[in-house]
């Protein structure tokens, strides 16, 4: 059992990921950013009426996995999944007007905020209830190394996750068949507002419970796109080819509340500050720049981006919403909702 | 009397019981530094310190099993799952271990222990955080299942749950968290089992739970004004034990019965209910029996499919205008 | 037609459909090399290979997860949970992510899997080995749920829930495993949500399930032989969904209708057929609606109190004689 | 993290037990053995008619444990649990006669032989769902711990038991609140039939995941009661004290199958022969001898105990059938089975 802390870091202005790949990591970073805040936007304008759990201060994770993954890949993730789902190509306006609950969401009003899903991106499910997709990841794992399509299964999930069964279920299983599965824990230092280090019996709560099923301890900068990246590469690249199963946990930080409810006054002091030094959009913009990649080139990749989520707002904000008949659809594959006769 | 939310009550029941009895801890997510997630046990970790109301990691199997060990052994846990869709990760440590220990073991065990759980739709959180499952609990021998409507029912229903020797699965109501009544000053504990009638009328009796009660209770008053139906309303309250007296002494009266449930369907309580009716009281009934339920399906998240998925005063105003008399 | 054992007809229906279709995989405890704690899937892995009949570690949430994400992508997985109450310990994988996320995700997903398990009483083994919980998977919208009685239904209805696009709840009766009967030669694929009319009477119609099919037999018989009784015997086969016309049509020719479950009483699937009769056919009945079921309590172990526990014979004769006429 | 496999061996003839000790674990290890045997005899007399799982070469384990115990500690077991518990002292009659479901059981026959339970003698109780009880065990220990009693409960369970998700709970929930748990391993090498190795990560189950834990990493022989013995008192002792939770795997082998259905043919040749060489009761018998005790000694306890059990098996088969009035006793508290008025 290899116990080091990975560090994926490449040495200063290194471009071993490339001018085209930095910039999509960039823009992928913009977008979930400005997606997100849109979100608080419209839900401080009451016209979000869920929950709704922003990842505002953790898009590298979601950025870099998407970038890096094949069209074909799978995406699994949790409640806290616009940025997942978004970051998989999934139309913003989908995405936006389900948080609306609008026809034009995603799932057609029905399965809101919590569950954001594209199966034609491959963003197989946003599941609200902690730890079960962990295993249904692993399921889709099977079916790839069954039909022998090298496709891989990336699972993300929260600290708090860790200490459910199903994710002690998912990983042993996982293990043991060697499946192209990756999960990944962004690890954010508290469940909703309880802090994880005061109900887990270990540092790290992902990474050090490889050791318990054979796995390598993997902690990354979950703020640095390109240490994510070169993670999600190495990772996936190895799973593509049998090599099984990997478990991350990339360190990050929400700057917003747990949910939209929540003020996230439990916070000490400071904390919020320390790690707004440490935003992975201004990290990764300073990178850019500092690697000869010009303002101009960033302020297009922000305008236009600026503009996408305005489209995407107006169109959201223009569909209506969705028809009662909907109600009963969709239960079966017959698209009905009959259990009798 | 002090006017209490039905939140607020849930921390003054508690509370009334942790002062009188050291032996009552209480555990779960979220519940002690923050509050819990729907701010329904603020103070308690004040009030009786980080040894009496414990914040636990995700981990519900954990919970259950930790309230059931320590209520083996002598303490008289309330845990609390957040959601009662989470039920569903800690099913076997109800369903098959606290439900059947003492059964098992010949008395041999008992186990007072309460758990809570937010239960019901109307919050927009879509089919995983919005179920009601009281029919999932009534399904299993060896628990209690209460689900109150009212704050006063609240504090007295969850101290009574406290005080009884068997395990009690309570159920508040998401959506009545905000909803304000009288609550008895000082000391209230009620009944586990008795059923109150609300509202007596002559046509047809509605039996209904948690947020239904108050659905009913609209419809009742919208039919006796605008369509001349009196209707009795009963608030059940307690599905184990079940006031089968008092709803089929309801029923003779009347001689009809409608259910308003909260849950899909299929083999929902107010099936068990018509079923008792149907056998029981059935040379006194004057026509159907009546389940007003959610359709058999999952619940849908935007407000408006929400709104019209489950049952609403307008269509238990409707469905009794078209189906009694 | 061949004579096979109930047992031998869960293997021939898997091997079937395995034969036939690529994208059917089978996974589960002790399945492959042992052939299963029942004996029911021997040889499928001699036939069909490790790629396709997979043991499992002892982690219920993983097999039904790994059997969603599976479905979710292209496979038709069949699961087992070895026996039926395990069902409670990855209830949350059959009741809030199987279930809902068809609907949920306004259907970009389909999940044509199965799962199978061993359900009931009659072995002696006690409240956690026992017990008949089909009515847990009735109340959960978005899966089926079939129960067969006879050895062709086994086959036959588990070809047909293999090949449905959606969900299935297989449940086996474990007391049945030796039960003989005739099934089709060559490929049997029966229909989900179809009951059977097994024997056609005039007094009173009898709802059955499963094991309780043949008690139902078995007291029709002696309730027209010794007493003069005629009556219907519906073996239910299908819950969800529910062949409620063959239900009502034929409680409309007796005017009444007997549930025989062998659920614990409180919200078993009798209680929701009762509902419809009593709402739908309410004037056609002649007499109360009565229901049989195993008390509501959990079952004991040994082996006097088990056979008096659930609905025997006797019982269903003698409730029937009391309450009929 | 101490990775050292924990070997509690002492050197050859040393006496750190003592006599007395050493009679009496030899002396539980031939009960546990000849009731077991009896309770196989009574089956294939057709008097036991549910299924029954043996602890046939497991007896070390049950015995070392029953006799570190304190008496008012707990036990918690599994559907493989009549060692454990006849080991803290219940009836001997009254678990041969819930085996045969006679009104004499240790639960009026309503249990059956996986939910064996003395509450008097705190055996408190046997769970046939896996993983169930170990959170339970951790709510008793935090009861202990609440009311200061320096209770300790001790948990027995399977290897295969280690693969779910009840198992992880329990453990991480059990460090973070420093309960006085001992989770025991039994690794017998087998779940029901399929060989633990093929469907788990790691190469000890139980001791392979202490690190996810933060807990030592403890391997012992389990066919040497002595062994366990010594583990049980160093733990035991350190959890009084408010030292936590410890996570223990005892290497063992069953010699009969699974349960009562089961031939064990799924073994590979060999493995049993090898495993009766190193059945716990020879190695006992002949390290006593080693140690000066005479042949007569062993032969008295032997003698005695074979009585006990005669004794045993004529009062449970003395005992009548429960009557049926026991069905609908002891749902509630109340005594009785009433769900309504
Ligand atoms: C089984 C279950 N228990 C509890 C919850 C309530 N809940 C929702 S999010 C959350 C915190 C999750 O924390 P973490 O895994 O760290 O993810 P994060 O929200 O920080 O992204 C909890 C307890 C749930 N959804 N499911
Ligand atoms: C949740 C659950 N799944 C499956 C079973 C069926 N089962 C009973 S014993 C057993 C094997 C357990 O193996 P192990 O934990 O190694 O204990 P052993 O029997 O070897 O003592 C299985 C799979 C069960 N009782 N509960
Ligand atoms: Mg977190
Ligand atoms: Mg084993």
């Amino acid at each position: 059992m290899n116990t080091t802390v990975k560090r994926k870091k490449a040495a200063a202005n290194e471009d071993d990921i490339g001018r085209d790949v930095r910039l999509e990591l960039y823009r992928m970073q913009v977008e979930l950013r400005y997606c997100e805040k849109r979100a608080y936007d419209l839900f401080l304008q009451n016209l979000i009426k869920g929950t709704s759990h922003l990842s505002l201060g953790q898009e590298a994770i979601a950025a870099a996995f998407g970038v890096a993954m094949r069209p074909d890949d799978w995406t699994f993730c949790t409640y806290r999944g616009h940025a997942h789902t978004l970051a998989r190509g999934a139309s913003m306006a989908g995405v936006l007007g389900e948080l609306m609950g609008r026809e034009c969401g995603l799932l057609g009003g029905k399965g809101g905020s919590m569950h954001l899903t594209d199966v034609t991106k491959g963003a197989m499910g946003s599941y609200a209830i902690i730890g079960a997709h962990l295993p249904v990841a692993a399921g889709a794992a099977w079916s790839a190394q069954y039909r022998g399509t090298e496709q891989v299964a990336v699972c993300f999930f929260g600290d708090g996750t860790t200490n459910i069964g199903a994710f002690h279920e998912a990983l042993n299983f996982s293990v043991v068949w060697k499946l192209p599965v990756i999960f990944v824990c962004e690890n954010n230092l508290y469940m909703e507002y309880t802090p994880i280090g005061s109900v887990t019996a270990v540092e790290h709560p992902a990474a050090d419970r490889a050791c318990a099923y054979g796995l390598e301890k993997i902690v990354v900068d979950g703020n640095d796109a390109d240490e994510v990246y070169r993670t999600a590469v190495e990772y996936m690249g190895r799973a593509r080819k049998g090599g099984g199963p990997a478990l991350i946990e990339a360190m990050t930080y929400r700057h917003s509340g747990h949910s939209r409810a929540d003020p996230a006054k439990y916070r000490p002091e400071g904390e919020l500050d320390r790690w707004l030094e440490r935003d992975p959009l201004k990290i990764y913009r300073e990178r850019l720049l500092g690697l000869g990649i010009v303002e101009a080139t960033l302020k297009d990749i922000e305008n236009e981006t600026l503009c996408k989520v305005d489209d995407a707002t107006a169109t959201a904000k223009a569909s209506p919403p969705p028809s009662l008949d909907a109600i009963a659809k969709n239960v079966w594959a017959d698209g009905g909702a009959a259990w009798r006769n | 009397m002090a006017e209490l939310t039905y939140r607020d009550a849930v921390a003054a029941g508690i509370a009334q019981e942790m002062a009188r009895d050291e032996r009552v801890v209480f555990l779960g997510e979220d519940i002690g530094a923050a509050g819990g997630v729907f701010k329904t046990t603020v103070g308690l970790l004040e009030q009786f310190g980080p040894k009496r109301v414990r914040d636990t990691p995700i981990s519900e199997q954990a919970i259950l099993g930790a309230a059931m060990g320590a209520a083996m052994t002598g303490l008289r846990p309330i845990a609390e799952i957040m959601f009662s869709d989470f039920l569903a990760v800690c099913w076997d440590l109800v369903a098959n271990e606290i439900a059947k220990i003492r059964y098992m073991t010949n008395g041999q065990v008992s186990l007072p222990l309460v758990i809570r759980t937010a239960n019901g739709a109307g919050s927009r959180f879509g089919a995983q955080h919005s179920q009601a499952v009281e029919n999932w609990a009534m399904a299993i021998p060896g628990i209690k299942v209460v689900a109150p409507a009212f704050p006063a029912d609240v504090k007295g229903l969850l101290a009574a749950a406290v005080r009884d020797p068997d395990p009690v699965l309570f159920f508040e109501q998401k959506s009545l968290y905000a909803l304000k009544g009288e609550v008895p000053d000082g000391e209230h504990v009620d009944h586990l089992g008795e059923a109150k009638v609300l509202r007596q009328g002559k046509d047809c009796t509605i039996v209904a739970l948690a947020l239904m009660v108050h659905r009913a209770l609209d419809a009742a008053a919208i039919l006796e004004r605008d369509h001349g139906i009196s209707c009795t309303v009963i608030d059940v309250r307690s599905l184990v034990p079940l006031d089968t007296q008092t709803i089929l002494s309801e029923v003779v009266k009347t001689g009809r019965l409608v259910t308003v449930e909260e849950n899909p369907r299929l083999c929902g309580w107010g099936a068990e209910i018509a079923s008792i009716v149907a056998d029981e009281c059935f040379w006194d009934l004057d026509g159907p029996i009546v389940r007003i339920t959610t359709p058999h399906q999952p619940l849908p998240a935007a407000d408006q499919l929400e709104d019209a998925t489950i049952p609403s005063v307008e269509r238990v105003v409707r469905e009794i205008r078209e189906k009694i008399d």
